[in-house]
């Protein structure tokens, strides 16, 4: 049998026999999910790269699926964060209830994402994309708790995406009548597609809606907060990439292999890019400066999400080889580092019972490896060096400064700063600060929560020297899209100026250095040097009391808030709000033609016909 | 492995000169602030004697591990821009011979995110104590950088865009070839960063991380010995640093230690004289303050770049 | 007093040295003798010039200087900032309140003699003592430094039980937690 | 002459059964059975507008077994100053609380609570004000001996118990002739 429908299949009857194994144990969901995630990559990695082929037909159509390069850089995200999280989640689920309709939904989505970085037409892709939707909302209401914000809010959306996919797709089957993506760039390249522009702004609506672009992104922070956090880390991660998967194919596939004689097609392309790119640049400042407001945790992430997928927007969006590199660069990181702090806070939640951070504080001693884990990714997603992420920002801001874009460099330097202070929010919100009695039963997370967040935290060191072995896979999908001979070093990076960075000296250095200063000032006076706990601080001689809780947690960044208040004042949210007020109100006055009196139809009848009676007079 | 020894020599030494340098210029800002104001004021190397006395306590106390490892991250990051950065001019004798260190090896925006390394580590450092002051400096401290960081992001984008290289050695090479430095050829974005140096440099009236007497010395409150001797290493590392960082994107860089210590104290009185006369801001006063003249100033400076 | 120093090695000469010319001053305002510190700070007397300097928090101060009468309630939250200051540590006492009781000698919450309760390195008194005198005082207790006679701490730690007895008989309802010192 | 002073003892006497007298100009003081205390400030404030207490004070009058407490009251409008005196008993001390006619009453309630062992029925708030841990006869009665205990306390270190006059050491050390004017104030 063909092994990429194989591992379809595994996953697919998984989530069946997960969901109907609920009623035997509790504790089965999450094993069968563990073990169909794990078969699918065993079964992924042991085979050959040529066999993932798989054609069907069926009622007239051509259903193909096929993992070229580019899209086994997404498998490999989709299942190495998948098999973390699920191996977490065997831990994390324990104890609650309706395990199987979460693991059902859990499973499925992950198909549902394989089967559209496979798909290599445009039914299959919508259809596997809708599965994914649907999946994922009903793990985002799966809780039940705040359906109304939430669950309308991601439903609206996803259903104005699919509907402008939906009439896309047909608009190009109606010119050139087929679904197959390859012939469609075929005929693009014959210039045979005369509402490509057209179409290609309706998928990158759809696609914007995922990547939760600029105006389209306010389902996001409250899904991602509601869902689990075992699934948050998938949800982010990788599902919200799918987005930029298919921004990818659309601009990068399809309107770059356009004719470049066709000079308004090329405009298009360039001025399409553009915008995305400039909504990409606000959307991250925007939601940073919503994420450094939030006091709870997970929902500080998730507005950091939000803002990620905007750098990796603009990368994809400004289509130069390097800025391409560091958005998939990023994307990948995204998926590192955001699912291991989603996971983190899962961790965090399970053991202290909450996120929120006005709550909580002083978590370092009673969860070391959490922390360690939440701080090397929020270095990451802070972007400093010596690890990963600063790579992809370095590349990113070098491909923005080498081609001319220096208004959005500054947009997202500015974002990139501002990220600061969310990153020290959360972990001081959570882990620093005063060590309190109501937290001291506090306990480390079981080992096999632990053990995915500290594989992907190693990576991420590891890639903050060594990025040449992500840039490997991510050159050679290039290549399908069109990027050929893309340069890359394993441990220098260089943009197209020649300048470049050496991360190995980086980390060298920044080894040594460390490693001294630890020796000088762990040694020197040891036998004087104390460690005290929290309580201990100089508080004008005053002496804490055991309920007196003297930690900073609220208002946290009032000072920066009141500072850029002209940026808080406008929310999202209230323009939809606001439109579907207006919305509303326009149809309830529409509505008031229809009186329910037949004297006043009897009016209407006869206005009708003066008025015709009027025209054809005139016409006559 | 001659070479290899030489090297770590001539790290060393840069190093010492920076350390010493930054030393002497908060001693020498300590005497002048005295003379200001009518008194004698301490010695030039009272900040010396102060690290000195500091490093010999007898006990020392921390709080918990980040509280260990914050002065160590300091001292780190300052260690590692330090050799990122070119002291001197490259092809000089000097430099040839002591200063080399790793300056081809990074660049602009490698050292703009490594100079966040150190503040990282103190916040969390200071995050762990769980003093309040505390946490209420770093936050102070935080949002000041952003405040400050778009007028400098601004004059150091103009600075690639208008030279198309981010490196910096590249930057000074092209200054001394066509003999303009960049502080003449793009006046509004030397003084854009030059603002931004105010809020950099962290002294009145954009001392409000520290803020004596409000916030008990803010991060550093519950920091002493060794632990307050080293940041305070770190902290004049990282002086020098800046300070060399500007002289070498918007001065031209130094052909020799005299020059590179004249244009530095140069520099550095700017911020010390505008503390003289300013009383201390509000944070969001300071935040507001960059991004009013200085981020118009730096848009000019960006739109003359780039036409 | 010339043998001592000659008996130092020249490390802690060296050290010694560096304390004397480095005073962090923790100046816990008591008392009304608050205000001549300010006095001395500032640009008439200038106490910079001998490296004395204001410390914000106990953790880097060296010197507790204590000006004036101490209530017992303010006793307590002294002896907590002495124990959180790092060694070598020394104290200064100043104005007669501190020495005997002053003006308050016979008040009924007002401690008499500070010695009893932390070890005391200098006393300044007077009441005021004018900046001249706390000048004078800051030299003395730079002298007993460069000697290597200030080891206030030291002393604290060896008669602690004494000094504990004593403070425990003021402040009756003992609630300095454990983990102070 | 003090027509307004007279008129507000005329007010306060007729609506109370109190005797008082005009003390000076805008000073009006009455003396008040202690029971009906909270209702002539009750009155005075709410009728007559005197919005604001300046304070409650307390006379330890130990001679005749007895607390004098001074309740003194101030108009706004007239600048005129109301004395509300009463006796209470020394060894019994109870009194209305008023800390519901002045929020600020609260404090200076605390205080007399503490200083001088009234009770206040109904007062709220924590029974240490300034004193901490403090279980000796409440410091502010006349028959505390302050000196007795200050020496039992905090006594002075062994060899150091004279506390005497330095002034004569130091002036025959300087040479010194000490003032006439300093000499009465001599602790002897």
């Amino acid at each position: 049998m063909n092994t990429l429908a194989l591992i379809l299949l595994i996953l697919f009857s998984g989530a069946i026999v997960a969901f109907l194994s609920e009623k035997v144990s509790k504790f089965l969901p999450s094993l069968i999910a563990f073990i169909s995630i794990t078969a699918a990559g065993i079964l992924f990695y042991t085979s050959p790269a040529d066999v993932f082929n798989f054609k069907l037909s069926m009622a007239g159509l051509n259903f193909t699926l096929k993992i070229d390069e580019f899209s086994r850089l997404f498998v490999h995200m989709i299942i190495g964060l998948s098999w973390l999280a699920s191996m977490y989640a065997v831990g994390y689920m324990q104890n609650k209830e309706r395990q199987g309709t979460f693991f059902f939904n859990m499973l499925l989505s992950i198909g549902g994402m394989l089967g559209i970085v496979a798909a290599r037409d445009l039914v299959s892709f919508f259809v596997f994309w809708e599965i994914m939707t649907w999946s994922s909302f009903l793990i985002v209401v799966w809780t039940g708790a705040d359906f109304r914000r939430t669950g309308i809010w991601y439903m609206v959306f996803s259903a104005m995406g699919a509907y402008a996919m939906l009439m896309a797709i047909m608009m190009i089957y109606s010119d050139i009548h087929t679904f197959n993506i390859d012939e469609i760039i075929a005929a693009i390249a014959e210039q045979r597609l005369p509402h490509l522009v057209e179409a290609s702004v309706l998928l990158l609506f759809g696609f914007s809606v995922k990547a939760a672009l600029m105006p389209l992104h306010v389902w996001a922070p409250n899904a991602y907060t509601q869902a689990p956090a075992a699934y948050t880390a998938i949800f982010s991660g990788v599902l919200s990439k799918m987005g930029i998967f298919g921004m990818a194919l659309v601009l990068l596939s399809m309107l770059k292999f356009a004719n470049p004689a066709d000079f308004s097609l090329v405009y298009i392309n360039g001025f399409i890019g553009q915008i995305l790119a400039w909504l990409g640049a606000i959307t991250a400042a925007i939601a940073t400066l919503y994420a450094l407001i939030q006091t709870d945790a997970k929902k500080l992430l998730a507005y950091s999400s939000v803002a990620q997928l905007g750098y990796i927007t603009i990368g994809i969006a400004i289509g130069t080889p390097l800025s391409v590199m560091a958005s998939l660069f990023l994307a990948v990181l995204h998926a590192l580092f955001k699912g291991t702090l989603f996971l983190a806070m899962g961790a965090v939640e399970r053991q202290a019972g909450t996120t929120d951070m006005t709550k909580i504080s002083g978590l370092i001693r009673r969860m070391p490896w959490t922390f360690f884990v939440t701080l090397v990714s929020i270095i990451s997603l802070a972007g400093v060096p010596p690890l990963a992420g600063f790579v992809g920002k370095w590349m990113l801001y070098e491909a923005l400064i080498t081609n001319g874009n220096v208004f959005m460099v500054v947009v997202v330097f500015f974002s990139s700063t501002a990220a600061f202070l969310y990153s020290y929010r959360i972990l001081f919100g959570i882990f620093l600060g005063q060590e309190e009695d109501d937290t001291a039963h506090v306990k480390e997370a079981p080992l096999s929560m632990i053990l995915p967040m500290v594989v992907m935290a190693l990576l991420l060191i590891a890639l903050g020297t060594y990025p040449g072995l992500l840039f490997d896979p991510i050159a050679q999908g290039m290549t399908v899209l069109g990027f050929e001979n893309v340069t890359w070093q394993m441990t220098v990076l260089s943009n197209v100026w020649g300048n470049t960075v050496n991360l190995m000296y980086i980390s060298t250095t920044i080894g040594v250095a460390f490693v001294a200063a630890l020796l000088f000032l762990t040694l020197k006076g040891r036998k004087g040097s104390r460690n005290v706990g929290t309580k201990d601080i100089s508080t004008s001689g005053e002496i804490p009391l055991e309920h007196e809780n003297l930690t900073y947690q609220l208002d946290f960044f009032k000072p920066f808030e009141r500072a850029a208040s002209p940026l808080y004042r406008r929310k999202m949210t209230k323009i939809y709000d606001d439109l579907s007020n207006g919305l509303d109100a326009l149809f309830d006055f529409t509505r008031k033609i229809y009186t329910g009196n037949g004297q006043t139809y009897a009016l209407y009848v006869v206005i009708f016909l003066v008025a015709l009676l009027i025209y054809v007079q005139n016409t006559l | 492995m001659e070479g290899l020894a030489i090297k770590i020599l001539g790290a060393v030494i840069t190093t010492i000169v920076a350390f010493a340098v930054g030393m002497t210029y908060g001693g020498i800002t300590r005497k002048l602030t005295a003379r200001v104001q009518n008194r004698v004021g301490p010695t030039i190397f009272q900040n010396f004697i102060d690290l000195l006395k500091l490093q010999s306590k007898k006990t020392n106390i921390y709080h918990g591990v980040m509280g260990h490892f914050a002065p160590m991250w300091i001292i780190t990051a300052a260690i590692t821009v330090l050799m990122f950065i070119p002291v001197l001019h490259p092809g000089t004798a000097w430099y040839n011979s002591w200063f080399p260190n790793l300056s081809f090896h990074g660049d602009l925006i490698f050292l703009l995110y490594m100079m966040v390394f150190g503040s990282l580590g103190m916040a969390l450092g200071a995050g762990q104590t769980g003093n309040p002051n505390s946490a209420i400096g770093v936050t102070r401290g935080l949002s000041q950088m952003v405040g400050f960081e778009i007028p400098f992001v601004l004059a150091l984008v103009a600075l690639m865009v208008q030279y198309q290289t981010t490196s910096i050695q590249d930057i000074m090479t092209v200054q001394r070839e066509s003999g303009v430095w960049m502080m003449f050829s793009n006046p509004f974005s030397f003084l854009a960063a030059l603002f931004a140096s105010l809020g950099m440099f962290r002294y009145s009236p954009f001392d409000i991380v520290g803020a004596p007497a409000e916030l008990a010395s803010g991060p550093v409150s519950e920091f002493g010995g060794k632990y307050l001797g080293t940041m305070m290493s770190g902290g004049s590392i990282f002086a020098f640093i800046k300070l060399t960082l500007y002289v070498d994107l918007f001065l031209g860089g130094a052909y020799s230690i005299p020059e590179l210590l004249i244009k530095t104290f140069a520099l550095y009185m700017i911020p010390v004289f505008y503390g003289w006369v300013n009383p201390r801001y509000r944070t969001e006063q300071a935040i507001r303050y960059f991004w009013g003249w200085p981020t118009a100033l730096g848009v000019i400076g960006l739109l003359i770049a780039i036409f | 007093m010339e043998t001592k120093k000659d008996s130092q090695t020249i490390a802690e000469y060296i050290k010694n040295w560096s304390r004397k010319h480095s005073l962090f001053v923790m100046a816990y305002g008591t008392g009304c003798g608050a205000i001549e510190i300010p006095a001395t700070m500032t640009s008439r007397y200038d106490a910079e010039r001998l490296g004395i300097r204001g410390a914000a928090t106990p953790r880097q101060a060296d010197v507790l200087l204590i000006t004036g009468y101490l209530a017992t309630k303010t006793l307590k939250r002294v002896i907590r900032v002495y124990e959180q200051m790092q060694d070598p540590k020394y104290v200064i006492a100043f104005g007669s309140c501190t020495i005997n009781g002053g003006m308050y000698y016979d008040s009924y919450n007002t401690i008499n003699v500070l010695e009893k309760y932390i070890p005391v390195d200098v006393y300044i008194n007077g009441c005021m003592p004018r900046p001249e005198a706390v000048i004078a005082g800051f030299k003395q207790l730079q002298d007993k430094i460069a000697r290597g006679d200030a080891d206030n701490g030291t002393r604290y730690k060896e008669n602690l039980d004494w000094y504990r007895a004593n403070q425990q008989q003021v402040i009756k309802n003992w609630r300095m937690p454990d983990y102070n010192w | 002459m003090l027509e307004q002073e007279q008129a507000l003892l005329s007010q306060v006497t007729s609506a109370f059964p109190v005797k008082g007298k005009v003390m000076r100009n805008r000073r009006v003081e009455v003396w008040a059975e202690s029971t009906t205390v909270s209702s002539i400030l009750m009155y005075v404030k709410n009728q007559m507008g005197y919005q604001h207490l300046n304070h409650i004070t307390c006379i330890d009058r130990i001679e005749d077994t007895k607390f004098q407490l001074v309740y003194t009251v101030f108009s706004h409008q007239t600048k005129m100053t109301l004395f509300v005196k009463t006796f209470i008993d020394r060894n019994a001390p109870v009194m209305d609380n008023i800390d519901h006619i002045w929020d600020q009453a609260n404090t200076y309630e605390r205080e007399l609570r503490e200083m001088y062992g009234i009770q206040f029925p109904g007062l709220v708030g924590a029974q240490e004000f300034i004193l901490e841990d403090w279980d000796e006869m409440p410091p502010m009665r006349r028959d505390f001996k302050t000196e007795e205990y200050s020496e039992k306390t905090f006594s002075s270190l062994p060899g150091r118990e004279n506390t005497q006059d330095v002034r004569e050491t130091i002036s025959t050390r300087s040479g010194e002739e000490i003032p006439d004017f300093a000499k009465k104030y001599s602790r002897d």
